[in-house]
C-alpha cells in the first residue's frame, strides 16, 4: 500500500498562499478510495496553506479567479472536481492575472 | 478588398512574399480594424506591431496620461509626452511608424454607457487592460457582438494570452464565471512587473490580432499560453471550448446586456498609479 | 554597484518592488552593459527594452541605413529618418525613452579587425545579425573574451533564440561546428518574414540580458527556444553542453584568434536589402 | 513482426526539401536490427526528399546547420547517429535560422 506522489504547481500570485514557493513534490497517503482532486484541493487547504484559506478555496472547490491544471490540461476537460490523480500527475493552480 | 499603394507594396515587401500571407493577407489585414483597449504595458508594443504590420484603422483606447512610471514598460510613449493623454502619445508614436494606418483615439474610461457603441466600430478587439471589472466589460460586449477577443496580462514576472470567443472556444466568463474576491487581485502598481514581461504578450496579442485580420487561425483560441520570465518560460494549456451553461455565450445566456461591472466585481474599474514607497 | 537616483527611483519603481529584483537588481542592471548587433528586425525590440529598463550602457552596432521596407519590422525606426544611419536612429528612439541610459553608436561593419576591440567594452552581446560569418564571428569573439552571447534570429514565420557562452553551455560551434552550405541560407529580403516574430525574439533576448545584468540566469541556457507563429507556438529543447572538442571553447582550442569569416562560410558579412519583384 | 511508426518534424525551412510539408506521419518497416537515426536519414534521403540532396544530407549525417532533436532533445545527448528510434518517436530536422 503506497502513497500517491504527485507534483503540485502554484503561479500567477497563488504561490503567495504556500510560502512563496511554487513548486512542491508532495506524497499524499495512502487510503481506500482514489484520490480525486476534491480532495486534493481539501489536502492542500489544511496542509500547504500558511495565508488565509478564503484566497485559496470557496467551499469545496478553488476560489473563483483560479484555474486548475492537470498534465497541461484544463481540469474542465478531465472531470473538475470528480478528476482520479494518478501517480506523477502534474497539477497546477494558477491565478488569472488581470495586469497590464 | 482593400488596395495596396506601390508606396505600401515596397514596405510590406518581406510580408507580401510569404506564401501563406501574400498580397491577399496583405490587403485583408489593410482592410481590417483593431481596437486595443489600455494603451500600457500590453498595448504599447502591441499597437506598434499592429501599425507596423499594415493594419487598417487602430483605436487607441486609455482615459490616462502619460507618467514617468509608465515608461519602464509603456514604449509607444517617451519623456517628452509625460503628461500627455495616452492615446494620444501612442497614435503620435504609430503615426510616425506608418502613415498610412488610420488611427482613432478614444480618450475615456469605457463603460457599459459607451462600449457597445465604441466596439462595434472594430472588427477585433485587443484586452490590454488592467482591471476586473473592465476585463469582463469586454467579454461581455464582445460576446453580444460576436467580435475575437485577443487577452492578454502581465504581472511581476509572469503574463498570460488567450483569444476568447472565437469559433467555438470559450470567452472569459466559460472559464471564470464569477470575478475573484478583491483581495485576492493584485495590479502592476501593487505587484510590480518587469517591463519586458508584457513587451512580449502585447508582441503576441498583436501576432493573434495579425493572424484573424489575416485570414489565419490564431495561435491560442481554446488554449492558453502561460510565460513566466523567472524559469518556467513558455508553457501552452489545452482549454475547455465554450461552454454551454455560460450566461453570456452559453445557448440560453441570461446576460443579454451590459450590466454594472464595478458593482459585480466589487472593484474600481481603474488602475490609477500609486505612489508606490521603496523601503 | 552604480546608485540609483531619485528620479530613477521613480522611474524603475514597478520593477524595484520585486522582491526577486529589488533595489540590487536595478543597480546591477545600471551597472552593466549590452552590445547589440544589428539594429534590425530583432534589434529594435530589444534595444527598445533594454533602454526601458534602464540597462546602464547599450552599444548600437549597425552600418547601415534605415530603409521604408524596414519599417514593418525595426521598430526603433520611423518613416523621419529613413536614410538615417540605423545606429543613429535607434540611439535617438532609446534616449527620447530614457534619457539615463548611455548610448554609444558604432557605425561600422563588425570583421576580425576590430571586433574584439568593440566586443571588449561590453558585459554581455546580443546577436541581431542577419548573415551566417558575422553569427561565427560573434561567437568566437565573445568565446576568446569570455563574454555571453544571446543570440536570436528569424525568418518566415519562425523564430530562434539561445544564449551562448554561460556557465557550462555550448557556444554556436558546439552546436555547429561547420558552416551550412551557402546555397541552404535564407536571409529575410529572400525568404521573407513577418514583423512581429523578430519582434517577439528580440524582446526575449532583451529579457535574457537582462537576467544576467541583474545576477539572476537566464532561461535559455543550453536550451533552444523555438517559436512558430504559424502554428507551432514555443517550444523548448535540452540542448548539449560545452563540447571538449570544441575548435573554440573546448578543452584544446585550436582557434585562439579571429579568422576570415566570409571565407570559412563561403558567404558576404551582410545582408542588403535586394530588391523584391511581386509578381 | 510489425513496423516501426514515429513522427518526423521538419522546420527552419528544411520542409522546403519535403514538399514544404512540415509534419510526417510514417511507418518504417520492420528489419532484423533496430533503426538508428543514421538509418532514418538513409531513409528520408531515399524516400522523402524532393529537393537536392545535398541540402540535407552530408555523408551519412544531415548537412551543417541541420539540427536533429528527438522528443524535444539535441540528439547529441542521445547517441547522435547511433541512437536507437523507439515507437512514436517525434525526431525534428530543424534548419537552424540566420536572419534578424
Ligand atoms: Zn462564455
Ligand atoms: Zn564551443
Amino acid at each position: 500500500m503506497s502513497e500517491l506522489r504527485i507534483h503540485l504547481e502554484f503561479s500567477g500570485g497563488a504561490e503567495l498562499l504556500v510560502g512563496k514557493t511554487k513548486h512542491h513534490d508532495i506524497a499524499l497517503p495512502h487510503q481506500p478510495h482514489p484520490w480525486s482532486l476534491r480532495q486534493l484541493i481539501a489536502w492542500i487547504r489544511d496542509n500547504l496553506l500558511k495565508e488565509r484559506a478564503e484566497l485559496f478555496v470557496t467551499g469545496e472547490s478553488v476560489r473563483p479567479g483560479i484555474l486548475v491544471l492537470v498534465n497541461s490540461t484544463d481540469w474542465e476537460l478531465l472531470g473538475q472536481l470528480d478528476y482520479t490523480l494518478q501517480p506523477n500527475d502534474h497539477v497546477i493552480f494558477i491565478s488569472t492575472l488581470h495586469g497590464g | 478588398m482593400a488596395q495596396l499603394s506601390v508606396e505600401e507594396v515596397g514596405r510590406y515587401g518581406r510580408q507580401l512574399i510569404l506564401p501563406e500571407w501574400g498580397r491577399r493577407g496583405q490587403e485583408s489585414v489593410k482592410g481590417n480594424s483593431v481596437l486595443i483597449v489600455g494603451v500600457g504595458g500590453l498595448g504599447c508594443p502591441c499597437a506598434l506591431y499592429l501599425a507596423a504590420a499594415g493594419i487598417g484603422r487602430l483605436g487607441l483606447l486609455d482615459y490616462d496620461r502619460v507618467e514617468l512610471s509608465n515608461l519602464h514598460r509603456q514604449v509607444l510613449h517617451c519623456e517628452n509626452r509625460v503628461g500627455v493623454a495616452k492615446s494620444e502619445s501612442g497614435r503620435d508614436a504609430v503615426k510616425g511608424l506608418n502613415s498610412h494606418i488610420s488611427v482613432t483615439t478614444h480618450t475615456v474610461l469605457l463603460d457599459s454607457s459607451n462600449a457597445l457603441s465604441i466596439l462595434s466600430q472594430y472588427d477585433i478587439i485587443v484586452d490590454a487592460t488592467d482591471n476586473v471589472a473592465t476585463r469582463y466589460l469586454l467579454n461581455d460586449g464582445c460576446v453580444l457582438l460576436g467580435k475575437p477577443l485577443v487577452s492578454g496580462s502581465a504581472l511581476r514576472f509572469e503574463g498570460q494570452l488567450t483569444v476568447y470567443g472565437w469559433r467555438g472556444g470559450p470567452c472569459y466568463r466559460c472559464l471564470f464565471p464569477s470575478p475573484p474576491p478583491p483581495a485576492s487581485v493584485t495590479n502592476c502598481s501593487e505587484g510590480g512587473v518587469l517591463g519586458v514581461v508584457p513587451g512580449v504578450i502585447g508582441s503576441l496579442q498583436a501576432l493573434e490580432a495579425l493572424k484573424i485580420a489575416s485570414g489565419m487561425e490564431p495561435l491560442y483560441s481554446q488554449q492558453l499560453l502561460l510565460f513566466d520570465a523567472l524559469g518556467g518560460g513558455f508553457r501552452t494549456i489545452r482549454l475547455r471550448p465554450r461552454q454551454p451553461q455560460c450566461a453570456v455565450c452559453g445557448e440560453n445566456p441570461s446576460i443579454t446586456a451590459l450590466i454594472d461591472y464595478e458593482l459585480f466585481c466589487g472593484s474600481r474599474a481603474d488602475d490609477k498609479d500609486k505612489r508606490v514607497d521603496i523601503l
